[in-house]
């Protein structure tokens, strides 16, 4: 039944794992940054953190370089159609390694790490794996290549969110993600199991002509479907895959939660994307198909559910990051939207809606972290008065949240004008959801508006205090992406250009 | 007859499916965290029999390399938990999930 | 432009400019700025006389009108209008030059009287400023030539006697006047600009002339409900300016304000601003609105008289003899005696001006008192002021040989000649209100000469309660030239010096009969009556309540053949159309502009039968409205003497033995306290109502949603706590009863969140089953 | 031009950015400064601005030249969309009768408010960085041309004013803060969705790709015919029209939507009650002028009763509101609604006279207004209080004051003479002559007796008679033998001051001056709201010429 293979093909295979290789340099690259980094660490002992912030910003950096390169290679499958090579997956790389710089940043800012851990040497090599994992994430073509991408992910953010060892909550953080991320992985391999045995195919693109071609049992599809979502669901953090999420980013260190919730979410819709749009068998019209618009509905439920559970919670939150956390779920809601509307306006609307979150998200949890540094709490009530004390990170906290709750003159306003630009180019079909999505952001703008309230309208419950300078580097990288934050959106086209260039996936029909 | 005696696809389905009914009841109504982790070891493995059976019958080696790449991760995955387990166990005194719910709302 | 526009224009607005200059200067000029007031006026009424002389003596012309405007507001071209410009402009024809003097003379008159009655006062300056724009308002609605602007020298009037009545603000009484005065007038505004509204909506411009030309050419586009509509809502501006029934509650009220102003503004000139104002609109009323201002009029005519009878304040009297003076007015109108109501119009300012100011000078003389019943014997201390009062009184009763005798006369028969036309024996409540009244008028007002002049002074009668003292405490404002108002009661009497006593003089001059007419029994020998004829009507419409005869004569003397079925059937055919309404105005009411010159039985010719009808009766009812009337007054005067000089009627015991009508007369009819308990009150609830409404149900409801939101996220936040674990928990109670170990299983969180994926994950797929097995 | 009127106060706000924060004075000279360069650049505008063309739409072809004036037109942002073609976003200025009369109202209540900040005494940088920021916002709503454009503007509005009413508000300020906030999101967020289904609607006819311009929103044969609000799509462009309506409604506020403003006003300081009561509310209005009517109109047509009676209810149950209110500036938030309604009506309306009685009003109530509020902020510097039951007699104490405050009070409940008057005059005048809105008239007159009511009482109770026992202030016998009032820890002047006279008089000066001769402003405005009757009555046009 198994024949070996003949010397020829084992030729060919080599070829072709080279020509894989030449498309494969940031991957590589990343991976011997991983390593070098633990080298350095054992080398310095663990003695020297700043340096060893700064080297994975210079490393991460670097591989922009390679990745900037790979716009010249030709999309197309590499390792026998494991991995793809397209403008999506390079913008995603972008994405991540610019997510984990500015988690190195961050991670350089909080004050925490001085006093939680007594060696950050495998942090930050543990950042460079969860980044490596992602990049994967977004290129993997293989089912298989997508549960190794995704549990690379996970085992890393394991670490990574219990790295406080000796803080309960960051512990019982890292404990119920394992829990959660478990259990949600088992139920996506089971599914995938499904897809196998009703194709006999793991590679996406087969798998889609499968379907296509032979049919499928629409109950066993859906079961498997379900089971998929569960894996996905859990990435991206939607309703009711969330529940991880506010323990996970109250409890993980403020770094990492910005990382998770930005990051992390990007490779779950990076995958979920590619996997929705390729997989399900596609007529002239994604959602005419029965089996299609079946997938769609159940997105939409998923995502209405978010963008009115996320809101609705989150105004009862006391802590700024659980607080986020469910706001995030909410986001996840707004980019599910993007997905349903299954084409290419809908793709970049969810790339963009990605860069905007990228940056307000960071820059919120940024202020967070240099707040926390000086009152060492996230709690709401600690918030009081910091607008006069902290005038600049007060004002640039308050641009960030208000580039979340989506209003102009800000880049978050323009994700959310993608987002709704792509559900109405549809015409009449998705007005509800752009309804629930208008909707459920004005109850946003409300939670969102209790920060800067706590912090401009409020006084100090300690009115004696100084103000209080965070230094120069943080003033500056505050104000800078205080100032893209809004200059993005006003002149948001360098950002939606790059995100309609990459809204090309390979192997895509219907573009 | 031979239907009922030849082992099938389907036994191994059926197999499959109550190791991971078994799994899930595991993960959710144990307390000790081990114990949980051994129910995510019965999903996976359950999935793993899925993808041996159907490689069997779909003719294949995907699905062998999947299961065999499964049980890696596994294998991972347990390491990394027993290490998170550990430093719960630390810091709690107990190896509890449900007592450790500092975090909630 | 006509000299006479140029001299209007300066007459407008020469009080506009004592008015700027005063309420910015008046405290850098000497005298507080006085002289320039009386100046300005004095100015204003030579400009007037000039007018008048010309108009009216030199170069009369029945048909004289001259008429300047510009464009004041320019729509440029409308849609389905096409170019609309609103106009501004001002009209002088001989109704205006007989005002324009009227109006300039006694504002003259008062502004000299007031030099003496207000000297002292803190405010003086102010005072004649406010009088400077009373004067501009008044002599705007008297010029415009369009409802626009009369409108809004309408409200200016009003803002005018708002001041003015509370110009000693600080007391409560006169702060509760103004605003009362203010928004009874608005009421009747409203209706006036409803009125205003009717007749644009239809003609797209406000110009009288062009909408009486379009009215009579029948393009009025609605039904004739609503022409008749527009003419009463029109004349609701009069109701509440000239307080007649309902809204007369003002007027009295209004008396808190100085007395010269009570002279000018509430006597003489604004408050007749409304029946000059619905003689300008006299032409576009319907029979049916015509109708009604006759029967409004009669019955203000009569209750304000009724009123009158028991009032003890002096100018009390004088304000409810007003309204009921009033009320004759808009009575004549109603019954179409055109101009009888105008010359009843101009000789009651003059001689109501002079008894205000003559009870001004009487209670300046008494140090501020104004109570009837501590007066008495003032004949022999102010002998000016008690025979100028007297004249004037005569000319309210109406006796013979005033001025009063003849415009009265002519009211009452052109009462008597509407009610023959109309026959029914309703419309005979009309001129039997109207001399019932005259008997009162004649009773109250012998009362009242009787208690101030005759008899001993009472002054030491008075009682001197706390309330009293505090009522001339209020006066202190201007009364700085005796500042020791504590020994009022006793100071001696004196008669005023000559700058009050000179207006008193004039007034009661031009209360004589003479100066309108040679024959003192009949006004429509004189001039006026002759001058100001009734104008042909621009409307026509159902003519019911005219006798068929009376038509057919009509129709031999006009040579028109007008049948009323004809008329009716064209009539409800313009609701809709424009053009058979206009073969009806050819027919029927085609308007002449020399309808004055014409030579009929009366020597005037009537477009509309039905005033044609009345005039011809009421010149035949001319000498029983005489007798009638005469009798009625002598009754009355005979009665108040009898009862107030002869004592031969106990008038408390009188008032005793009727006391229910006793006291609904001395109680006013108890208007103030059923308005206080419906409109007023009402509305308060209503405000309250919509307050509590506001911040309660609406937002509220806004809060509602907000709180339910809330709620709705609190269940979610603790979802897990209830609803989840509660589920969990039956699971592991069904796990441990069939394990029989536990009694209690207490579940980790992590583990609910997976119990609530695997809930979400089969429920869909049960759901998806279901959908796909069904 | 009109950009230079748009960002001079966040140029102005910039400079204020780079001064320290403990050089007060400077700031606010800087502020002013800019403030008064911005009215003479809005007076200039105004003399360069040619009444005779009409706007509203553009002109035959499609270009704005030759209708709009000062029209300032870059491509902003153009975007390939692929299947959908390209997105163009243009940075389009331009002005026309609707606008130029709200351009100078903005520019006039600016610097008023401005003037009136003076008092402002807590973080005075960050006051007049925020004022800028809604004095550019305001600008820029009134001149913006392109959707896009006005949106970001309309929402950058939002944030400013949350701040300054929270910040350097009253003691409930947080709540009618939050609140204002969430209302207007609330209905500027639909606003969003119908910009987007009228952009794919839309075709530019000058580039034929799809557009933002308003300008070519404006003119029905722009849109395609099958999309979503195109113009076969009845029902979704009746739901459009309502959510844009509810939106601008808001703003307005319309019944029942109007409960923020009482609180906002309430608690806002003086210069952000002036501000947001003399042109934000303008906004709403302006907006259904610009907008929400000439994009639907046959909606509009179809709701002109409806919109008439919401009119009506503004009016009647704004003055009974005020009627009812013990708090003096919550009584002027109240007229507000009332006053507000009235434009409604005259909008309702749909011809040309209840359309310019509406227009002005516009610009009337926000100079009424403005003094209302000024005076209330002028009375409650002193007092402490706005509780009209703690004062009494004040005429006589505060001559001037009471002078001023009459001429703001007797304007407002419209008294000829006082520019009040004429708008209110010519909304009935339109409501009536159009049969639609007859009986809605008829009844919203009854607003113009209780107007009076509520504005006379307060004007009694508050000035007239003598001082209550629980006044507000003491009475004291002043050497020279008069009576005088003395305001607890008022170190100031009793009656009004320089500063404040400078801010009061031109607006008397211009209430008066617009009451007798309407025309320097309403003359703007007549072609392009007869133009606007024409957009809004296509069928009816068609059958008359």
């Amino acid at each position: 039944m198994f024949e070996l293979p003949s010397g020829a093909e084992i030729q060919n295979i080599i070829a072709s794992l080279k020509a894989g290789a030449g498309s494969f340099i940031p991957e590589i690259y990343l991976s011997i940054l991983f390593m070098a980094l633990i080298l350095v660490d054992l080398a310095t002992k663990g003695r020297k953190p700043i340096l060893l912030g700064w080297l994975t910003f210079a490393g991460l950096a670097g591989s922009m370089f390679f990745i900037h390169q790979q716009h010249q290679m030709e999309a197309g499958e590499l390792f026998f159609g494991m991995y793809v090579l397209d403008e999506f997956a390079i913008f995603f790389k972008y994405f991540f390694v610019v997510s984990a710089m500015f988690a190195v940043v961050l991670t350089m800012a909080d004050r925490r790490f001085d006093t939680e851990v007594k060696s950050i040497g495998e942090y930050y090599a543990l950042i460079v794996a969860m980044l490596i994992g992602m990049v994967m994430m977004a290129a993997a073509s293989d089912l298989l290549m997508v549960f190794l991408s995704m549990e690379l992910v996970s085992l890393s953010a394991y670490v990574l969110s219990g790295y406080f060892k000796r803080d309960g909550r960051s512990s019982e953080a890292a404990l119920k993600y394992l829990v959660y991320g478990a259990v949600s992985s088992g139920l996506m391999i089971y599914g995938f199991s499904l897809i196998y045995g009703l194709t006999a195919q793991t590679n996406l693109l087969l798998i889609s002509a499968e379907l296509a071609e032979h049919g499928y049992d629409p109950l066993v599809m859906m079961l498997a479907t379900l089971l998929i979502l569960a894996g996905f669901g859990y990435k991206i953090g939607a309703v009711p895959f969330h529940f991880w999420s506010p323990d996970v980013y109250e409890g993980a260190p403020t770094p990492v939660t910005a990382y998770l919730s930005v990051a992390s979410k990007a490779a779950g819709f990076a995958l979920l994307l590619r996997f929705f749009y390729i997989v399900i068998p596609h007529g002239l019209s994604p959602y005419e198909d029965i089996a299609g618009s079946e997938w769609l509905a159940l997105l939409a439920i998923i995502s209405v559910a978010s963008m009115i559970y996320g809101n609705v919670v989150a105004i009862w939150q006391k802590n700024v990051k659980r607080l986020l956390a469910y706001s995030s779920i909410a986001h996840a809601g707004y980019l599910l939207l993007g997905v349903i509307v299954m084409d290419s306006i809908g793709t970049q609307a969810v790339l963009f809606y990605l860069l905007s979150y990228l940056l307000m998200n960071y820059g919120a949890f940024y202020v967070i972290i240099l707040i926390s540094n000086r009152t060492g709490s996230e709690n709401l009530d600690d918030y009081r008065g910091l607008g006069r004390k902290m005038p600049l990170a007060g004002a640039a906290l308050t641009v960030f949240l208000i580039s979340l709750v989506g209003l102009p003159p800000t880049v978050g306003f323009i994700g959310k004008l993608f987002i709704f630009s792509a559900l109405l180019s549809k015409g009449s079909l998705y007005v509800g959801l752009a309804l629930v999505g208008i909707m459920t952001s004005v109850i946003s703008l409300y939670y969102y508006m209790l920060i800067p309230l706590n912090m401009f309208l409020r006084e100090s419950l300690e009115p004696n205090e100084r103000e209080q300078n965070p230094g120069l580097f943080a003033n500056v990288l505050m104000a800078v992406l205080m100032v893209l934050t809004i200059w993005f959106g006003l002149f948001f086209e360098p950002l939606s250009e790059f995100a309609h260039y990459s809204s090309a996936l390979f192997g895509l029909s219907f573009y | 007859m031979e239907q009922l005696t030849a082992i099938g696809i389907n036994h191994y389905l059926t197999i499959s499916a109550i190791l991971f009914a078994l799994g899930l009841f595991a993960v959710m109504t144990r307390r000790n965290a081990i114990v949980i982790l051994m129910g995510v070891e019965l999903i996976l493995n359950a999935a793993n029999i899925n993808f041996l059976a159907f490689s069997k019958w779909n003719g294949g080696m995907e699905g062998v390399m999947f299961s065999l790449f499964v049980i890696v991760l596994a294998a991972a995955e347990a390491a990394v938990a027993l290490a998170i387990i550990i430093n719960i166990y630390k810091i709690f005194n107990t190896v509890d999930v449900s007592s450790v719910d500092s975090m909630k709302e | 432009m006509h000299s006479l526009i140029q001299l209007s224009i300066a007459v407008l607005l020469l009080p506009l400019l004592s008015f700027v200059i005063l309420i910015f200067f008046n405290r850098r000029l000497p005298r507080r700025g006085d002289f320039i007031g009386v100046g300005i006026l004095g100015t204003t009424f030579a400009l007037s006389a000039y007018i008048f002389w010309t108009v009216i003596v030199e170069h009369y012309d029945p048909a004289f009108r001259v008429a300047w405007d510009f464009t004041w507001l320019d729509f440029g071209n409308v849609p389905g209008v096409g170019p609309l410009q609103v106009k501004m402009g001002i009209v002088v024809d001989n109704l205006t030059a007989i005002m324009l003097a009227m109006v300039t003379l006694i504002s003259f008159l008062v502004h000299l009287y007031s030099t003496g009655y207000m000297k002292g006062d803190k405010h003086y300056g102010r005072f004649f400023a406010y009088l400077g724009i009373f004067t501009f308002s008044m002599l705007g609605i008297v010029l415009s030539d369009n409802l626009f602007s009369i409108y809004i020298f309408w409200e200016l009037v009003g803002l005018s006697s708002y001041l003015l009545i509370g110009f000693f603000f600080e007391k409560e009484s006169a702060a509760d006047a103004q605003k009362k005065a203010f928004l009874a007038n608005r009421v009747g505004d409203i209706g006036m600009w409803l009125g205003i509204l009717i007749l644009y909506s239809q003609f797209h411009t406000f110009g009288y002339q062009e909408i009486f030309q379009k009215l009579s050419a029948g393009e009025f586009g609605l039904s004739h409900a609503w022409l008749t509509a527009a003419g009463i809502l029109l004349f609701m501006g009069c109701v509440g300016k000239s307080a007649q029934f309902p809204l007369h509650v003002w007027l009295p009220d209004a008396m808190e304000g100085p007395t010269p102003v009570s002279a000018l503004i509430h006597a003489a000139t604004m408050v007749a601003a409304g029946v000059y104002f619905v003689a300008r609109i006299f032409v576009l009323l319907t029979p049916e609105a015509l109708h009604l201002i006759a029967f409004i009029g009669a019955f203000t005519a009569f209750m304000a008289a009724t009123i009158a009878i028991t009032q003890q304040d002096i100018k009390r009297v004088l304000a409810y003899s007003t309204v009921s003076q009033l009320g004759y007015m808009v009575l004549g109108l109603g019954v179409g005696a055109y101009s009888a109501a105008l010359f009843h119009l101009v000789t009651h300012a003059f001689f109501k001006a002079c008894l205000f100011l003559g009870s001004g000078a009487i209670i300046h003389a008494m140090h501020h008192e104004q109570d009837m019943r501590w007066m008495g014997g003032l004949r022999r201390n102010m002998p000016w002021t008690f025979a100028t009062f007297i004249i004037a009184t005569f000319a309210l009763a109406g006796l013979p040989l005033t001025s009063g005798f003849m415009s009265k006369d002519a009211i009452l028969a052109g009462a008597l000649g509407f009610a023959q036309t109309e026959g029914t024996w309703y419309y005979y409540l009309v001129p039997v209100l109207g001399f019932f009244s005259a008997l009162l008028t004649a009773f109250y007002m012998g009362r009242q000469i009787w208690l101030v002049f005759f008899g001993e002074s009472r002054t030491h009668l008075k009682p001197s309660d706390p309330h009293d003292h505090h009522a001339a405490h209020a006066h202190d404002g201007h009364d700085g030239h005796d500042g020791h108002d504590e020994e009022h009661g006793h100071h001696p009497v004196h008669e005023v010096a000559w700058n009050m006593r000179l207006p008193l003089v004039v007034l009661a001059a031009l209360s004589i009969f003479i100066v309108y007419s040679p024959d003192p029994l009949d006004g429509g020998k004189g001039w006026f009556m002759k001058m100001i004829p009734t104008p042909a009507t621009v409307v026509g419409g159902e003519q019911h309540g005219i006798s068929e005869a009376f038509m057919a004569m009509s129709a031999e003397e006009h040579g028109t053949a007008a049948a009323p079925e004809a008329v009716q059937a064209e009539a409800a055919a313009a609701e809709d159309m424009h053009a058979p309404a206009a073969a009806h105005a050819e027919a029927v009411t085609e308007p002449h502009p020399s309808a004055a010159s014409g030579e009929h039985a009366e020597g005037h010719t009537f477009a509309d039968p039905r005033q044609a009808e009345i005039a011809h009766l009421t010149h035949a009812a001319h000498n029983r409205a005489i007798q009638i009337s005469t009798v009625m007054v002598i009754l009355g005067i005979g009665f108040s003497l009898t009862v107030y000089a002869f004592k031969v009627i106990d008038p408390d015991r009188t008032a005793r033995a009727i006391r229910p009508l006793y006291l609904m007369s001395y109680n006013k009819w108890y208007w103030d306290e059923i308005y206080q308990a419906t409109f007023i009150r009402g509305s308060m609830l209503i405000a309250a109502m919509f307050s509590w409404f506001d911040r309660n149900i609406i937002d509220g409801m806004v809060n509602g949603i907000a709180t339910l939101t809330r709620k709705f996220a609190f269940l979610n936040g603790s979802f897990d706590k209830y609803a989840v674990d509660g589920m969990v928990n039956f699971t592991a109670f069904f796990v441990n009863t069939s394990g029989g170990v536990l009694k209690k299983l207490q579940t980790g969180k992590v583990q609910t969140y997976v119990v609530m994926v695997m809930l979400a994950v089969f429920g869909y797929f049960v759901y998806y089953f279901a959908q796909l097995v069904s | 031009m009109l950009s230079l009127i748009v960002f001079l106060p966040i140029i102005a706000g910039l400079v204020i950015l780079a001064v320290p924060s403990s050089q007060k004075q400077i700031i606010r000279m800087v502020s002013l400064l800019a403030a008064v360069v911005q009215m003479v650049l809005a007076v200039m505008i105004w003399q360069g601005y040619d009444p005779s063309l009409a706007g509203i739409t553009a002109v035959a072809g499609g270009s704005p030249e030759g209708s709009f004036q000062f029209i300032e037109r870059l491509p902003w942002i153009s975007l390939d969309l692929g299947s959908m073609g390209s997105m163009n976003i243009e940075y389009f200025l331009g002005v026309d009768g609707l606008s130029i009369t709200m351009v100078i109202l903005t520019a006039l209540v600016s610097t008023i408010g401005v003037l009136s900040s003076w008092t402002i005494q807590k973080q005075v940088k960050g006051y007049f960085l925020l004022y800028n920021l809604l004095a550019t916002a305001m600008m820029g709503c009134f001149v913006a041309l392109d959707f896009f454009l006005f949106y970001v503007f309309w929402e950058l509005m939002l944030l400013p004013m949350y701040f300054l009413i929270g910040m350097w508000g009253g003691p409930n300020r947080e709540y009618a803060a939050i609140k204002f906030f969430l209302y207007t999101l609330f209905g500027s967020v639909f606003m969003l969705l119908v910009m987007i289904a009228l952009y794919f609607s839309v075709i530019d006819p000058l580039t034929g790709n799809h557009t933002f311009s308003l300008v070519a929103m404006a003119s029905q044969e722009n849109y395609i015919h099958d999309a979503i609000l195109g113009p076969e799509n009845v029902m979704w462009r009746t739901v459009a029209f309502i959510v844009l309506f509810i939106g601008f409604a808001i703003k307005v506020p319309m019944f029942p939507f109007h409960t923020w403003l009482p609180d906002a006003h309430v608690e806002a300081p003086t210069p952000i009650s002036v501000i947001l009561a003399g042109v934000l509310l303008k906004l709403g209005t302006y907006g259904m002028m610009r907008i929400n009517f000439p994009l639907f109109p046959e909606v509009f047509q179809a709701s002109m009763y409806v919109i008439g009676v919401f009119g009506a209810i503004n009016i009647i149950y704004g003055a009974f509101c005020a009627l009812a209110q013990k708090d003096l500036k919550k009584m002027v938030a109240y007229s507000s609604i009332s006053h507000m309604g009235y434009v409604l009506l005259g909008l309702a309306a749909g011809n040309s006279e209840g359309m310019t009685g509406a227009l002005y009003q516009m610009f009337n109530h926000g100079t009424i207004t403005a003094m209302l509020f000024l005076l209330v902020g002028v009375i409650y510097d002193r007092a402490h209080t706005r509780q009209i039951e703690k004062f009494g007699g004040l005429a006589t104490y505060m001559p001037v004051y009471f002078g001023v405050v009459m001429i703001a009070w007797f304007a407002s409940l419209g008294l000829p003479g006082l520019s009040g008057f004429i708008s209110e005059a010519f909304v009935f005048v339109g409501a009536f002559s159009s049969e639609v809105t007859r009986p809605i008239a008829i009844v919203s007159v009854l607003g113009i007796v209780f107007g009076a009511a509520y504005l006379l009482w307060s004007l009694q109770r508050m000035f007239l008679g003598k001082r209550r026992d629980d006044a507000a202030y003491d009475l004291e016998i002043g050497e020279d033998g008069h009576e005088h009032i003395h305001f607890h820890d008022w170190k100031g002047k009793l009656d009004l001051d320089a500063r404040e006279l400078a801010m009061l008089v031109p607006l008397a000066v211009i209430i008066i001056f617009l009451g007798i001769y309407p025309m320097p402003i309403m003359g703007l405005m007549t072609s392009s709201i007869n133009k606007l009757v024409q957009v809004l009555a296509p069928v009816a046009m068609a059958a008359i010429n």
